[in-house]
């Protein structure tokens, strides 16, 4: 602790000069909270790497098909079982349509004297496997981007009801709720899909009678918080309607965890559709999506695994893009994990 | 008296996502044997900051001790490594957290917690920590420890709970116990029943304690000597008397104002205008000067030295400066400041 | 006091939660008191005494259990129609406790602010609307500039008070303070108590301010209601209540704040309270009962002989 | 707690019975029935087989002698496979699914835990991001995907383990890490975020200040407050073993309750389907339940306070 004071020049003893707007000035720069998610969810690189990836994926489902010259459901038998075969990569030695059968290496389109590329190959039938995983990945995610939709649509509703009307009304609906939940969904999903017509409606049906449920879990634990915060009580006192109370103030509080919780129900759905299929009881021949793909593929798989593997890699991508996706917008929204 | 913890130009930096927050910027202060230092501030004001580093508690992976030195016995803690720290945490110098109702671990009983250090440093037999740990709870006034030792937190309410916390941190007899707001949490007539016990037991083991807390009040109840701190560094420090009655910065002029007595009548309350700095940019010059009414044009340059006041009494103000300017302090400091020179005078008169 | 107009009677009020079930809490157990026009009223108790429901039970953010809460007269609780509540919700207005919490964070400050307006249809344009959000944020001190932001910009103090710019926008005669004070710095106290003050003067406003800091209510109160586990055990005038606490509660809180000011506490003698003190015989009546113009204790006939035999003037 | 095991005794039972209704309205409405598919039976053999199995009778009627049944415990006989009661088809099958269960379960829980604390103590280090990762991809991938995949590289290409059949302990290593992923990848997630949120709190900080390591304070402390609430996850994960055991045991032909009841969706053999949900039912509900009380039990914050708080 210092002494003696040096000497200092006498005017700087002076007031300062007093400016008192000063005071209340914010310095920061104004970030609205959108903008503040944004620059979290900004930081986490498997989230940004997923997005591109998922936005890859559904450029491909929309002009797939297109790209390749071949339709989808057209067949053609002489042009069966063709391994992929991709012209530059075929320079190099890889997807050249050669194959091992028996242990001895062939090139089916040498043999018979194909000139055309089938850059997936082709399945039994001698349809493009190409434009058929992005048919298949087309139908897979409208399944899954309606059904969660729909699941999203009902759960928010059933959830901000039971919620904010709380007493009876909660208990009631939440025993309702109690007993959905205590049915194992897989066999709800199996039962609707026995009665109705297998098809792309019946599916997404068959997955919203129980998808829902989570959603609805989720938003009215939210509401049950949210609404005794001091902000919707002060709105009340102000005497704010009801209406106003739920788009002014609990919506857009809600708006994160009702994101994300979509963002996890999309890769469920994906999955169920896929599984069904696989198990026999989703979409119908010539109807094609991943599921169905994978099932096909899975018979021939020991020969020809491509026809497997190629649309496995597709829901695998699809799948864990969304959940990481799911997880990097949970950790921006989440104040919790904010540092 | 004899020096047991030493504080030297301590700077501590936390890494954010937005940027390096200088948390404490040159911090300076002196433990001696058996005495209560209180440490006030708002929050931000690096109170926290400060005596979870002399434990080495700040997470690793954000915060770092720039520099300075934290000298307790003959080792720094500042460049300690991670195991002589745990010979030192919990036996030497122990701490008491603000919130009684989460600083005891749920699943575990009362008696395995209190019985923790004693094992872990007295290496004592299991019988003999469960013998220690009931005398403990019955000295921090636990009622029916025998009982009491084999419950969980939950059964306990927040006094009770904090009553545990204090017996825990007292299990090993520590040289220090750092209290970070203890009672700030608590209702005044649970806070006035472990301020009391808090002080009955430092007379019991001769510890020192060093006391973090934003209330005045408790402040002028357990302090021997005060550390006001703001924006990261200690602005004035000096016995209670010293602070309460004589204070000479600013910033702790406007503390002591800005609080209504129980017989001040209906005058404004002096305030303090606007919000502490943000550490993030910490302002050139002094931290305290563009809410200072009494700022002067050094203050926005350059930062005040700490100018002593008495043996014990340090103030980091330019208004110190034999060649500033006198001024006028509110009207609540005046009038303390005539109680202590009618004291002194009294002192005086007594001491011949 | 008495001369002036009564502006909120609080009648025999019960609030319990959980009514009928093992848990029943008597949160607010049979409270009465006035508040007149202009004055402020303190209430004061330690956490889970009942204070803050007291106040949320008066503004209808609960249903009473019984009792009645009677504003200018007019009884609040009881079905209303919409007008009426509105009517009501433009006199009574509250600030709460909990800065962080008390601001929509998705809202922008001009639309927090202006809620009140919108709700109750005050401006007759948006430029009316943003002249009063304007001259509002500047009542309360703030700038113009802070209306396009949000609130997690904004320190406690700074959002402190624009909870209480929006409490004025329905230029309410009556506002209960919800512990507002409790959360924040001792520096940014002060300003928000020189606030409230200064508004109280200008506008002719009526408090009720909920607090545990004894100090501040003094300060800010001219009367001072104790509260214990729901009931009201003591009110009197701020000044009386300090000098003369006749409930052995009341003087047990304030034998425990502590001072800031070393001699007084080097000196001060706590004092405890148990309830098993007052040994009330079956069927003896505990009341509120005048042991001196305008303080009333909770106490028992007996009690009250003894109370009016120490009370000093 | 007497008080709470009774309601939710009774909400079992509720739920139970209008899984049990369901089931059996559900394959009422159903288009065709079991006899329709052969084609070489006559109306009158039809009709013969419809008395027999008692298809013949008012659905009320049916109803009724169908749910005391199933209250007795009898769910009834197997349409495709001639004379069969389906409890005992049922029963039959049980072994390898269990089996596969119980070993999936196992060692799901005991690597995701391991996975889940690893990353928590080594928060944001390699060690963290590759055991995320690995979550992610459990929970990511359709378990007959990972199944078919390993079921191609392992048994196909390179020809370690048995391809499709059911054995010998050596067969059921496949089937069991399929399985496996699941609970891995859900345990490790929730143990990861479970313990980063008891690490951050003050009782941790405690039991730094007492002195200890942060191995005595990971273990001593920490993990047995993380994996307390991780009994909430073990009943999604059982759904998720039960979803994941049908296409599994499909994939390496496992003669279990899954493979089974696949096969009986592709001949609409009734019975079995309705005897296999409400096993599926009631094995669930009854883990949920049991899962329930676990928590009580070791959480001393319920355990002590009796039920009626929940």
């Amino acid at each position: 602790m210092m002494n003696v004071p040096e000497k200092i020049e006498k005017h700087r003893f002076d007031p300062a000069p007093k400016d008192h707007s000063d005071l209340e000035k914010i310095e920061k720069p104004q970030l609205s909270f959108g903008k503040d998610a944004w620059l979290r969810v900004r930081k986490n690189k498997a989230a940004i790497v997923s997005a591109v990836l998922l936005l890859l994926i559904v450029v491909m489902a929309i002009i797939g098909p297109s790209l390749s010259k071949f339709d989808p459901y057209a067949q053609n038998v002489a042009h069966g079982n063709l391994p992929p075969r991709v012209p530059v990569l075929e320079d190099i030695g890889i997807f050249d349509g050669s194959q091992k059968i028996g242990g001895v290496e062939t090139n089916k389109y040498e043999e018979l004297g194909i000139e055309e590329y089938y850059w997936f190959g082709t399945d039994s039938l001698g349809r493009d496997l190409f434009s058929r995983v992005w048919v298949g990945t087309r139908v897979s995610l409208y399944i899954a981007l309606l059904a969660a939709v729909i699941d999203m649509v009902i759960g928010v509703v059933y959830g901000l009801i039971s919620g904010f009307k709380g007493g009876r009304v909660d208990n009631v609906m939440q025993r309702i709720l109690e007993v959905i939940s205590g049915i194992p969904n897989l066999i709800v999903v199996i039962l609707m899909l026995l009665i109705l017509k297998p098809g792309i409606m019946s599916i997404t049906i068959a997955l919203v009678i129980t998808g829902w449920i989570g959603m609805a879990r989720v938003v009215r634990g939210q509401v049950l918080k949210l609404r005794n915060q001091e902000y919707i009580l002060a709105s009340r006192t102000l005497g704010a309607s009801n209406f106003r109370l739920l788009f002014k103030h609990l919506l857009p509080n809600l708006s994160g965890v009702i994101i994300i919780n979509t963002m996890f129900t999309i890769p469920s759905a994906i999955f169920f559709e896929a599984f069904l299929s696989f198990i026999g009881i989703g979409l119908q021949a010539p109807e094609a999506s991943l599921g169905t793909l994978i099932e096909d593929g899975y018979k021939t798989f020991q020969f020809l695994p491509h026809l497997m593997v190629i649309p496995c890699i597709v829901i695998c991508i699809i799948l864990i893009a969304c959940n990481l996706m799911g997880d990097g917008l949970r950790d921006a929204f989440d104040p919790k994990m904010r540092d | 008296m004899k020096k047991i913890l030493e504080v030297s130009d301590l700077h501590i930096s936390f890494h954010t996502f937005a940027g390096e927050v200088q948390a404490i910027r040159g911090v300076n202060f002196d433990l001696f044997e058996g005495e209560t230092l209180a440490i006030v501030g708002e929050s931000g004001s690096g109170k926290s900051v400060t005596t979870k580093s002399i434990m080495r508690l700040l997470p690793p992976d954000n915060s770092e001790i720039k520099k300075g030195k934290i000298l307790f016995k003959d080792t720094d803690i500042a460049q300690a490594t991670e195991k002589q720290m745990q010979k030192i945490r919990g036996k030497d110098i122990s701490m008491i957290f603000q919130d009684p109702m989460t600083s005891l671990n749920p699943t575990m009983t009362i008696g395995k917690q209190i019985m923790e250090p004693l094992l872990k440093h007295q290496k004592l037999s299991k019988d003999k920590a469960r013998e220690r740990a009931l005398k403990l709870l019955d000295l921090v006034g636990i009622p029916k420890p025998e009982i009491r030792i084999k419950q969980y937190p939950h059964q306990f309410s927040g006094g009770m709970r904090q009553r545990v916390v204090i017996a825990i941190a007292l299990a090993c007899a520590p040289k220090v116990l750092i209290a970070d707001e203890p009672t700030t949490a608590l209702d005044v007539t649970i806070q006035a029943q472990i301020l009391d016990l808090m002080k009955e037991l430092q007379k019991q083991i001769e510890t020192s304690i060093i006391f973090i807390t934003h209330d005045l009040g408790v402040v002028a109840n357990v302090a021997d000597r005060v550390a006001v701190m703001y924006g990261g560094k200690i602005v004035e420090i000096g016995t209670v008397d010293e602070i309460f009655y004589n204070p000479q910065h600013p910033y702790t002029w406007g503390l002591i104002s800005s609080m209504p007595s129980l017989d001040s009548g209906d005058e404004e309350l002096f305030v303090i205008p606007g919000t502490p700095p943000d550490l993030l940019h910490p302002p050139k010059g002094d931290a305290f000067a563009p809410r200072n009414p009494y700022a002067m044009k050094i203050d926005l340059e350059e930062e005040p030295p700490m100018f002593q006041v008495s043996d014990t009494h340090f103030a980091a103000t330019w208004l110190l400066h034999p060649d500033a300017p006198k001024v006028d302090p509110p009207a609540a400091v005046k009038e303390r400041k005539a109680i202590y020179q009618a004291k002194q005078a009294a002192s005086l008169k007594g001491g011949q | 006091m008495a001369e002036s107009e009564k502006l909120l009677e609080v009648k025999n009020l019960k609030r319990h939660f959980n009514v009928g079930k093992p848990s029943e809490v008597r949160a607010v157990d049979d409270v009465t008191f006035d508040i007149y026009k202009g004055e402020t009223l303190g209430l004061v108790g330690e956490s889970g005494c009942g204070k803050s429901t007291t106040g949320r039970t008066i503004i209808r953010l609960y249903d009473a259990t019984d009792g009645e809460v009677l504003y200018r007269g007019k009884n609040v609780h009881g079905k209303k129609s919409n007008s009426e509540m509105k009517e009501f919700n433009r006199k009574m207005q509250m600030i709460f406790q909990d800065p962080y919490a008390s601001l929509n964070p998705r809202m922008k400050v001009s639309d927090l602010i202006a809620e009140g307006i919108d709700i109750h249809r005050l401006a007759k344009s948006p430029k009316e609307r943003m002249e009063k959000v304007h001259s509002l944020l500047e009542t309360v001190g703030l700038n113009r500039e802070h209306a396009n932001r949000f609130p997690h910009e904004f320190s406690g103090g700074q959002r402190q008070r624009i909870g209480i710019a929006r409490a004025l926008a329905v230029e309410p005669e009556f506002i209960i303070a919800d512990e507002p004070i409790s959360a924040l710095d001792v520096s940014i106290q002060a300003q928000v108590v020189n606030l409230l003050k200064k508004l109280q003067r200008e506008k002719g406003l009526t408090y009720l301010f909920i607090a545990h800091d004894l100090s501040m209510v003094k300060y800010i109160s001219d009367r001072i209601g104790v509260m214990y586990f729901g009931k009201l055990v003591e009110l009197a005038p701020a000044e009386d209540l300090y000098r003369n606490p006749m409930h052995p509660y009341t003087q047990s809180l304030l034998s425990a704040i502590p001072l800031p000011d070393p001699d007084y506490e080097r000196t001060r003698k706590r004092q405890s309270y148990n309830p098993a003190i007052h040994q009330y015989a079956e069927g003896e009546e505990v009341t509120m009962r005048e042991v001196a113009p305008g303080h009333f204790v909770n106490c028992s006939e007996k009690e009250f002989e003894q109370i009016q035999k120490d009370y000093k003037i | 707690m007497a008080k709470y095991l009774i309601k939710r005794i009774i909400y079992l039972v509720i739920t139970l019975f209008i899984i049990a209704s369901l089931t059996f309205f559900l394959m009422k409405f159903l288009p065709g029935s079991p006899f329709q598919n052969e084609e070489k039976l006559t109306e009158d053999q039809r009709v013969i087989l419809d008395e027999k199995y008692g298809l013949d009778k008012p659905i009320p009627v049916q109803y009724a002698n169908y749910m005391m049944n199933v209250v007795k415990g009898d769910l009834g006989v197997s349409f495709q496979f001639d004379n069969q009661p389906v409890t005992k088809l049922l029963k039959n099958r049980m072994g390898p699914s269990l089996q596969l269960g119980f070993q999936a379960m196992f060692i799901g829980t005991i690597i995701g835990i391991l996975l889940g604390v690893l990353a928590a103590m080594f928060q944001n280090t390699w060690i963290d991001y590759g055991s995320t990762f690995l979550a992610v991809l459990g929970k990511s991938i359709p378990s007959f995907v990972f199944a078919a995949l390993l079921q191609y590289v392992i048994g196909v290409k390179l020809g370690w383990l048995p391809v499709a059949s059911w054995n010998g302990f050596a067969s059921s290593i496949m089937p069991t890490i399929a399985l496996a992923i699941f609970p891995i990848a859900t345990a490790a997630r929730f143990m990861r975020t479970e313990l980063i949120e008891v690490f951050s709190s003050d009782y941790i900080t405690l039991a730094k200040a007492k002195g200890n390591s942060r191995m005595e304070v990971s273990f001593k402390h920490a993990i047995r407050n993380g994996l307390i609430p991780l009994v909430t996850v073990l009943g999604p994960m059982a759904v998720g073993l039960m979803t994941g055991s049908m296409v599994v045991e499909k994939i390496f032909a496992i003669p279990g309750i899954g493979e089974q009841f696949v096969k009986s969706i592709m001949t609409n053999d009734f019975p079995i389907i309705m005897g296999t949900t409400i096993f599926f039912a009631f094995l669930l509900t009854v883990i949920i339940l049991i899962v329930d009380i676990l928590y009580g039990i070791i959480d001393p914050r319920i355990r002590l306070q009796g039920g009626d708080k929940s």
